[in-house]
């Protein structure tokens, strides 16, 4: 069920940039996609009956693990999100020095 | 209008690969995952876990399977902050003044708070390989402290140049590490400390190393990400 | 070799001496029809030899080269004109298309003089003579089209010989469309009435004769002379059957140059643009459709 | 000196580099230098990282193919970065981040690795294409570019969940063992928009009008040459051993990248700005790289990433610096450019020539030779379109030329510096050489072997 | 003996060498033009006649030559061309922005056409074919106007695309480039499309008439040295694509009853005869004196369609001739033109007049050049129309003979329309200090004289060729010939005897010319004006609109074909902004749309 409920909100961060002219608003709609992103990926590896991939000692083995793999990923793909973002924002407030404005419309010369 | 038929679209899209990944055979029902006939299995064989010796698996994949990706990561992070820089490269700085002023209590208080994040970071930092957490958790609480900082006194400028520093030092040490793994084991990265006992403290040879240059590496660049989103050109 | 030449020299000569002749009588009968006398038979030699003894002017090389080209063009052309079956001066060579193509030479040589005289109404005229040539070729060559196609030989005395032997008849009988537009194209090139803007006296001001006079013009009148001689009896060996023996050629040329004369004196004159608009309308209709009869569907009466 | 030197030692060089920001050029300088003396060295096979066998870690492929890329990759960045040290010298770390990015790209074997320097190289793109001072186009740039990369993330996601691991050879294998295509389309679908995002292939590139329409001497040839072509190298190496498509999404896949063609050359005819024209050209030149590669003609898609990169850096280069002297980019005002400086004009015509194929160029050899390879796979209705397309792209280059050469009016002052010319000297050069004399380029043709070799022979 | 490899090299060679020598003076740079394409001459006339040119390829090994009398026809022809054209180079250079560059392109396209006619190899020919066009494009913009070398580029581009299309439809049936086996392995549907692809190279490369719009256009605006090369030479090219297409592959479309001819064969003959007419009409109209014959050499263009389309041995002869006499008549007459506008600088007829007076020897240059083209008895256009004419008659093509015949008198008109305007009529006094052209210039003037003369009157040799390819590449028989006579279906025509016979009827009025009384000598001012005296010479001057009644006809008309060019190529610019709009806008939405549109598509579609 949350796989489904991670692929709609991945596509609801598309419908954001889709629909949004204000630069702001197209980053945070970047982030929901990213978000929507992370919780697909995890939800790969989920399992009911699985516990975290944390070993108390050698020995116990016959344990049912989530998978650790997607764990690892999200972990690179959320930093990397947070880079983009980070740069987003950046270049949203040169945009803002340059031209006064977030929105993409009302910018004077046509690009 | 263009709102709804948007939404409508992209719904449709979205039902569209729900539906397709529903009939392919190959794709596991959410939460029906077995591991054997995934790479993951042999992560957690017994063996291989004690053999890297981090009794956190993910930490494990992380850092030491798949150490490459983190250094890839670490340098998206490094090229942000830098852009950030880049793009905010004034003469002379100043505070950006906001129209909250904060008061006595507050600026001093959060000094005190910053001291006791500092520590649970380190914590978090060290124990990766035992705990969840690692680098990058502990790295983003130092960086919140130093927002921490910055939003309670509207004065306070942190040491951008201390940062740089750190930042490019800690980096070129992982890729060292990464090298005298190459040239005293076989590839690139290779754990060449004995990886001790599964659960110790001092185990899994370079992970911990590893993991606390990126936690500091991490906390570095995000604070002067934000010192340069709080700070304007000197409007001299 | 020499005797064909000097043979040719002589069908020259005397075609020119025919058309002179036959020219004058003409205008008696012309004058006949006008209620008037008309002047004496041999009165286009009179003409031609007083043009040739007065002393005329010259505006320069090109305009005196030129005429002797065009006069020395159309000789050849007549050259090589055969009377009738076996008067004919070189014997296989008399191609339909050379008749064609040297009279073209004569007319570039009197254009190049006319243009060369310096004077514009000179030029006009030609252009008006190329024009009307434009307009009154085409259909008479679809017409030779049909008949080389349905004689299968281009050479004239071959032409002849088809039309006369037993089981066919005169080409203006098989094919008639093609004989009438024979006659239009015939008058177009005599340049007799409704086709004569280029040649007319009356605009003698601006034909291409404008410049001339003394011993050019009298070789202009020689060269008409000879031209006319060519196209009639072009025609009488494509249409009339050409002649077994120089008498009938002789009663067939009078005859067609007479009706063609008659029939001109009754016309008026086109414009230049209607003449084309004409040629291009009719009889080049008639001429394609007389084509496909005979070709394609193979009627020849 | 094994071949993950070429990514580690740029990466150290970055992170030190930003201690002393002032020897960052000279040290770009060095790292490309030593990272093509590296690529001659290094042992070709599979590389592992981390001590642990393939499955489980990371480790890199090095064959000819990727042999190739990194030396044109490596080349061109030290050659740009030379030509614009005086206009941009504070871009040494960026670039450096820009060589590992790309090599990492070429080099990898790992999916997620893949994405982690897609990511590198994107970001080190935005702030490169910062420097047009068009912060509005950059930041379309970068929506569209995360956009593209997520989608690539979406789709490897996918594939791992269906074969459990991220290593591309056992994922070849994998693939291989499964045999249902139907359920590959999603995921190949996904990462071919992703890559085609970052290749400029036809729908997906609506960036690159305002980022190469405004770019400069030094964004230009960065963007349209250098990553060009190393997207080209790993959109070719994931189309012939990973998607290798068939059925269905075969046709659509074909019919995007003809009409990518013909279409982007209708615009390039359709434009005015001297830069538009060149960047619809190099969009239409990616289309065409991809489509070589989708028939499986590997090696004339090589020569013919080759060669477009190296002509359009030196059309990039030279039209940009006009513009810079000139002010605007319209045709109508750079008419008679080369009415005074003959030989940036003969370099120029040469590199257009090229890129248009016509004989005695470089660009000739390789079209004739992959068009035959064409009628092979027996793609007719391909070749018409390409050859169609090559017309209009013939009328609007002869256009373009023409109004240069021939001056009306007033002459225009530009100077070029002299390493612009002798470096551009050299390129054309090997341009005509190459048309001319083709004995070398059939000799690489059979020392190419694609990943599919090597996962035979382990 | 000579070997076609090294003669290529030695071209590309000198090409290089004219470059540096025409920086340092353009005079040295010229003769040594000319000495390179008269080693190149010589060297392929003294071998190549029996065909022991030296084929052999050793320094290009992945070329391939062999020989052929249809290529070497070819060859020797446009290598003449070449040679005579050169000799104007010393004279003309100085005028032109990129005069260095001039000779090079001059001789690297000599050396493609060379390469073009002896090689075997579909490619290569195709290598070859570029390698002109673009060296050509280059030269026309030198002359006037840009505009031309973009449309002569895009038409030729067409073209040569057609004919790389067509050569990958063989490669794919036959699965070998060599172009006799090619062009015989095809068959069925196959060689009808490669006929039709191979009909659109020979169009667009001979500008007859859907694509011609280039032609006076690029013939207009050339340097003048270069439009007799352009339209002596560069135009048979398409003559040779032709021949490949109608006489090689020969589809087996469906036959015409009446005059048993393929359907694909008729087609091309009334396009043929289409682009005759509208060459006559406009070049009746014209006021330029190159275009003109720009438009002359556009209808004798559909001569030769019509020529070989005719498919039978007559046909294929005369075409053949007419290529040769048309090949020297057009150059003969385009070198006078450029005489006479390098003394006064314009080829326009309004500004033009009485150029005999001072260059009498171009003029008669001229009137030689022009007796040929119009198909005038004493000269090679006549043989060759007559041959045709022959075939025409032969197969009862009555559209066709229509046209063919229109198009043999109407080019009587405008040939003599320049004759009349430049040369003839009042002498301007502006052109006074005019001088004939310098002597450099009249060798090759007098050599084309002399050839075209000699096509007219000794058609033994060149027939006897003739048969030699008729022979090699078709199944007709050979036309009998003997030293002055052709045989043909209807009849022979002995060229001798009508010269012979000519010369005598001159001879004849000259003699009457010289009994009768010397004639007053007076100067072309003083004629018949109807007593109104006009004191300026440019009045008398009769050369604006010559044939006025016969344009106002078809005035309008006149312009059809230049209007739907321009419509389409503003069609494409519309796509073009369509495209940018659909793919290029700003707003990154309509990118979404497209990843949407196309995820949809393919999932969708796999999905049902």
């Amino acid at each position: 069920m949350i796989q489904y409920a991670a692929i709609l909100l991945f596509v609801l961060g598309l419908y954001g940039i889709f629909i949004s002219t204000n630069t702001i608003k197209m980053l945070v709609s970047l982030n929901i996609l990213e978000i929507g992103l992370n919780i697909f990926i995890i939800s790969i590896g989920f399992n009911y009956q699985g516990i975290a991939p944390i070993l108390s000692s050698v020995s116990d083995t016959g344990l049912i693990y989530v998978d650790p793999l997607p764990q690892a990923l999200v972990l690179t793909a959320i930093v990397i999100g947070v880079g983009t973002t980070a740069l987003g924002l950046a270049f949203a407030k040169s945009i803002y020095q340059k031209y006064q404005s977030f929105d993409l419309n009302d910018m004077e010369e046509s690009l | 209008m263009k709102k709804l038929f948007g939404l409508i679209l992209f719904m449709g899209l979205g039902v569209l690969i729900i539906l397709a990944l529903n009939n392919t055979i190959s794709f596991p029902k959410f939460g029906s995952v077995d591991l054997s006939d995934r790479v993951a299995d042999a992560y957690l064989d017994n063996d291989n876990v004690s053999e890297v010796g981090s009794a956190n698996i993910v930490t494990a994949i992380v850092v030491g399977y798949r150490g490459f990706d983190t250094l890839g990561e670490v340098t998206v992070l490094f090229i942000s902050a830098l852009g950030v820089a880049f793009l905010f490269s004034f003469k002379k700085e100043k505070r950006l003044d906001l129209k909250f002023k904060p008061n006595f209590m507050l600026k001093h208080g959060s000094k005190l708070l910053f001291g006791i994040m500092l520590v649970v970071s380190l914590y978090i930092i060290t124990h990766g390989h035992l705990t969840p957490g690692g680098g990058f958790p502990g790295g983003a609480i130092i960086a919140s402290g130093v927002l921490l900082l910055y939003l309670a006194d509207d004065k306070f400028r942190s040491n951008i140049k201390g940062f740089k520093v750190l930042e490019g030092v800690a980096g070129s040490l992982f890729v060292i590490i990464g090298l005298l793994g190459l040239i005293l084991a076989t590839s690139f990265l290779e754990n060449f400390i004995a990886s001790g006992t599964v659960g110790q403290l001092l185990s899994a040879g370079i992970i911990p190393i590893i993991y606390v240059l990126i936690g500091l590496k991490v906390g570095s660049e995000i604070a002067s990400v934000v010192d340069n989103f709080l700070t304007e050109e000197e409007s001299a | 070799m020499i005797v064909n030449i000097l043979v040719g020299i002589g069908i020259a000569l005397f075609g020119f001496a025919l058309q002179t002749s036959i020219g004058g009588i003409n205008r008696k009968i012309v004058g006949r029809l006008q209620k008037r006398h008309g002047p004496r038979w041999y009165q286009e030699f009179i003409d031609i030899f007083k043009l040739l003894s007065k002393r005329g002017i010259s505006h320069g090389w090109i305009y005196d080269f030129g005429v002797i080209m065009a006069l020395g063009g159309i000789i050849a052309t007549a050259m090589f004109m055969p009377l009738t079956v076996d008067i004919v001066a070189f014997k296989q060579f008399d191609n339909f298309f050379i008749f064609v193509y040297l009279l073209a030479v004569g007319m570039l040589g009197m254009a190049m003089s006319a243009s060369g005289s310096g004077n514009p109404w000179a030029s006009i005229g030609v252009m008006r003579a190329l024009t009307t040539m434009l307009a009154y070729e085409v259909p008479f060559l679809i017409v030779a089209l049909t008949i080389i196609n349905v004689s299968d030989s281009s050479s004239l005395t071959a032409i002849q010989a088809f039309q006369q032997t037993a089981g066919n008849n005169w080409f203006i009988i098989a094919l008639p469309l093609g004989g009438l537009v024979g006659v239009l194209s015939l008058m177009g090139m005599l340049g007799k009435k409704p086709f004569e803007t280029y040649i007319a006296p009356a605009e003698i001001a601006s034909g291409p004769m404008v410049e001339y006079g003394g011993k050019q013009l009298g070789m202009l009148f020689i060269l008409h002379e000879i031209s006319v001689f060519i196209e009639v009896s072009l025609f009488v060996h494509l249409f009339l059957g050409g002649a077994s023996n120089i008498f009938i050629f002789l009663i067939k040329y009078f005859t067609v140059y007479t009706v063609v004369n008659l029939i001109s004196n009754v016309n008026g004159r086109f414009k230049i643009d209607q003449v084309v608009k004409f040629f291009y309308k009719w009889p080049l209709l008639l001429a394609i459709i007389q084509a496909f009869i005979a070709i394609y569907l193979g009627w020849v009466i | 000196m094994s071949a993950v030197l070429l990514i580690a030692i740029p990466l150290l060089a970055a992170f030190i580099s930003i201690l002393f920001k002032k020897y960052s050029i000279y040290l770009l300088f060095a790292v490309t230098i030593f990272n093509i003396a590296n690529v001659f060295l290094a042992t070709e096979g599979i590389i592992i990282i981390g001590g642990f066998s393939p499955p489980l870690g990371i480790s890199l492929l090095v064959d000819t193919y990727s042999k190739i890329a990194l030396l044109l990759v490596n080349a061109l960045v030290l050659v740009i970065a030379a030509l614009n040290v005086k206009a941009y010298p504070k871009y040494g770390t960026i670039l450096l981040l820009v060589v590992a990015g790309l090599n990492g790209l070429v080099l990898t074997n790992d999916l997620f690795n893949f994405f982690v320097f897609l990511e590198i190289s994107g970001i080190a793109a935005y702030l490169i294409t910062a420097s047009n001072k068009k912060p509005i186009t950059t930041f379309r740039y970068l929506v569209i570019g995360a956009i593209g990369s997520s989608l690539f993330l979406l789709g490897l996601i996918i594939l791992y969940s269906m074969f459990g691991t991220l290593n591309m050879v056992d994922m070849i294998k994998e693939i291989a063992l499964n045999n249902n295509y139907q359920e590959l389309v999603l995921p190949f679908t996904l990462m071919f928009i992703g890559l085609g995002v970052e290749a400029k292939l036809l729908p997906f590139n609506s960036w690159v009008k305002g980022i190469l329409g405004h770019s400069n001497t030094f964004s230009g040839p960065m963007i349209a040459s250098v990553y060009a072509s190393a997207m080209g190298f790993v959109l070719g190496r994931f189309i012939t051993n990973l998607f290798n498509f068939e059925g269905m999404l075969l046709t659509v896949v074909l019919v995007i990248l003809v009409a990518g063609i013909v279409l982007s050359d209708i615009m390039a005819f359709a434009s005015k700005k001297s830069r538009e024209i060149l960047l619809f050209s190099s969009v239409a030149q990616a289309s065409m790289i991809a489509l070589l590669f989708v028939n499986g003609i590997i090696i004339w898609a090589v020569y013919l990433i080759i060669a477009n990169a190296l002509s359009k850096t030196v059309m990039f280069m030279i039209i940009n610096k006009a513009q810079k002297d000139v002010g605007s980019d319209e045709v109508k005002s750079l008419q008679g450019l080369f009415a005074n400086n003959l030989v940036i004009g003969i370099i120029f015509t040469i590199a257009t020539l090229s890129v248009m194929g016509l004989p005695l160029l470089v660009g000739f050899t390789i079209k004739l030779n992959f068009l035959t390879e064409l009628a092979d796979a027996g793609q007719i209705w391909t070749i018409a379109f390409i050859l169609i397309a090559s017309v209009v792209e013939g009328i609007y280059f002869v256009k373009l030329l023409l109004k240069l050469w021939y001056p009306e009016g007033n002459l225009i002052k530009v100077n070029y510096h002299l390493s612009f010319k002798l470096v551009f000297a050299i390129i054309a050069l090997a341009l005509l050489t190459f048309g001319v004399y083709q004995a070398p380029l059939d000799k690489l043709d059979n020392t190419v072997d694609t990943v599919m070799e090597v996962v035979n022979n382990g | 003996m000579a070997n076609i490899e090294y003669l290529l090299l030695f071209l590309v060679g000198s090409a290089v060498i004219s470059y540096f020598l025409t920086r340092l003076n353009s005079f040295i740079g010229s003769i040594f033009t000319i000495f390179a394409t008269m080693f190149v001459f010589v060297s392929l006339a003294a071998y190549g006649f029996n065909m022991n040119l030296d084929t052999t390829v050793s320094l290009l090994p992945w070329f391939s030559f062999s020989q052929t009398y249809l290529g070497f026809f070819f060859v020797i022809i446009i290598a003449f061309i070449y040679l005579m054209v050169s000799f104007f180079h010393p004279y003309f250079l100085d005028k032109y922005p990129y005069k260095n560059s001039y000779n090079l392109l001059f001789l690297l396209s000599l050396a493609g056409i060379i390469g073009a006619f002896y090689t075997d190899h579909f490619l290569q020919l195709f290598f070859f074919f570029e390698m002109i066009i673009w060296t050509t494009m280059f030269l026309i913009p030198q002359g006037k106007s840009r505009e031309a070398a973009v449309s002569y580029f895009g038409f030729s581009l067409t073209g040569s695309v057609a004919l790389l299309i067509g050569i990958f439809v063989i490669y794919q049936n036959v699965g070998r480039f060599d172009i006799q086996a090619g062009l015989a392995g095809i068959s069925g549907t196959t060689s009808v499309f490669v006929f039709v692809l191979f009909m659109i190279a020979a169009l667009a490369k001979l500008g007859t008439f859907p694509l011609h719009i280039w032609l006076p256009l690029a013939h207009g605006n050339a340097p003048h040295p270069f439009s007799p090369v352009l339209s002596g030479a560069l135009v048979k090219l398409g003559a040779f694509i032709g021949i490949l297409a109608l006489i090689k592959i020969n589809p087996i479309g469906p036959v015409i009853g009446a005059i048993d001819l393929a359907l694909g064969q008729y087609i091309i003959a009334f396009i043929g005869s289409l682009s005759i007419v509208f060459g006559t009409l406009m070049a009746i109209k014209e006021d330029d004196a190159k275009k003109l014959l720009a438009y002359s050499s556009m209808s004798h263009g559909g001569y030769i369609l019509v020529a070989f389309s005719a498919l039978n041995g007559f046909a294929f002869a005369g075409g053949l001739y007419h290529i040769l006499a048309h090949a020297l008549a057009s150059a003969g007459a385009f070198m006078a033109i450029a005489a006479v506008a390098r003394a006064t600088g314009t080829t326009k007829m309004k500004e033009l007049g009485g150029m005999i007076h001072k260059m009498p020897i171009t003029y008669l240059a001229y009137l030689i050049a022009i007796i040929s083209m119009a198909g005038i008895p004493p000269m090679g256009g006549f043989i060759s129309k007559w041959l045709i004419f022959q075939a025409v008659i032969d197969r009862g093509m009555i559209l066709i003979a229509v046209a063919v015949f229109f198009g043999s008198v109407g080019s009587f008109l405008y040939v003599f329309r320049p004759l009349a305007a430049l040369f003839l009529g009042q002498e301007f006094r502006e052109y006074k200090h005019v001088k004939e052209a310098p002597l450099l210039m009249l060798i090759p003037t007098f050599i084309i004289m002399g050839l075209n003369i000699y096509t007219g009157v000794i058609p033994k040799q060149i027939i006897d060729f003739i048969n030699n390819i008729i022979g090699e590449n078709t199944a007709f028989a050979p036309v009998v010939a003997t030293t002055f006579t052709v045989t043909a279906t209807y009849g022979t025509l002995n060229a001798g005897l009508i010269a012979l016979i000519f010369g005598v009827g001159v001879a004849i009025a000259f003699i009457i010319f010289i009994l009768m009384k010397k004639s007053r000598k007076v100067e072309l001012m003083d004629t018949y004006t109807a007593a109104n005296f006009v004191h300026d010479e440019h009045l008398l001057h009769y050369s604006v609109d010559f044939y006025a009644p016969l344009e106002r006809m078809y005035e309008k008309q006149s312009h059809w074909m230049k209007k739907f060019y321009d419509a389409l190529a503003h069609k494409v610019k519309e796509v073009g902004k369509l495209a940018k709009y659909l793919f290029m806008s700003n707003n990154i939405g309509v990118t979404l749309i497209w990843i949407l549109v196309i995820i949809v598509l393919l999932i969708g579609v796999v999905a049902l």
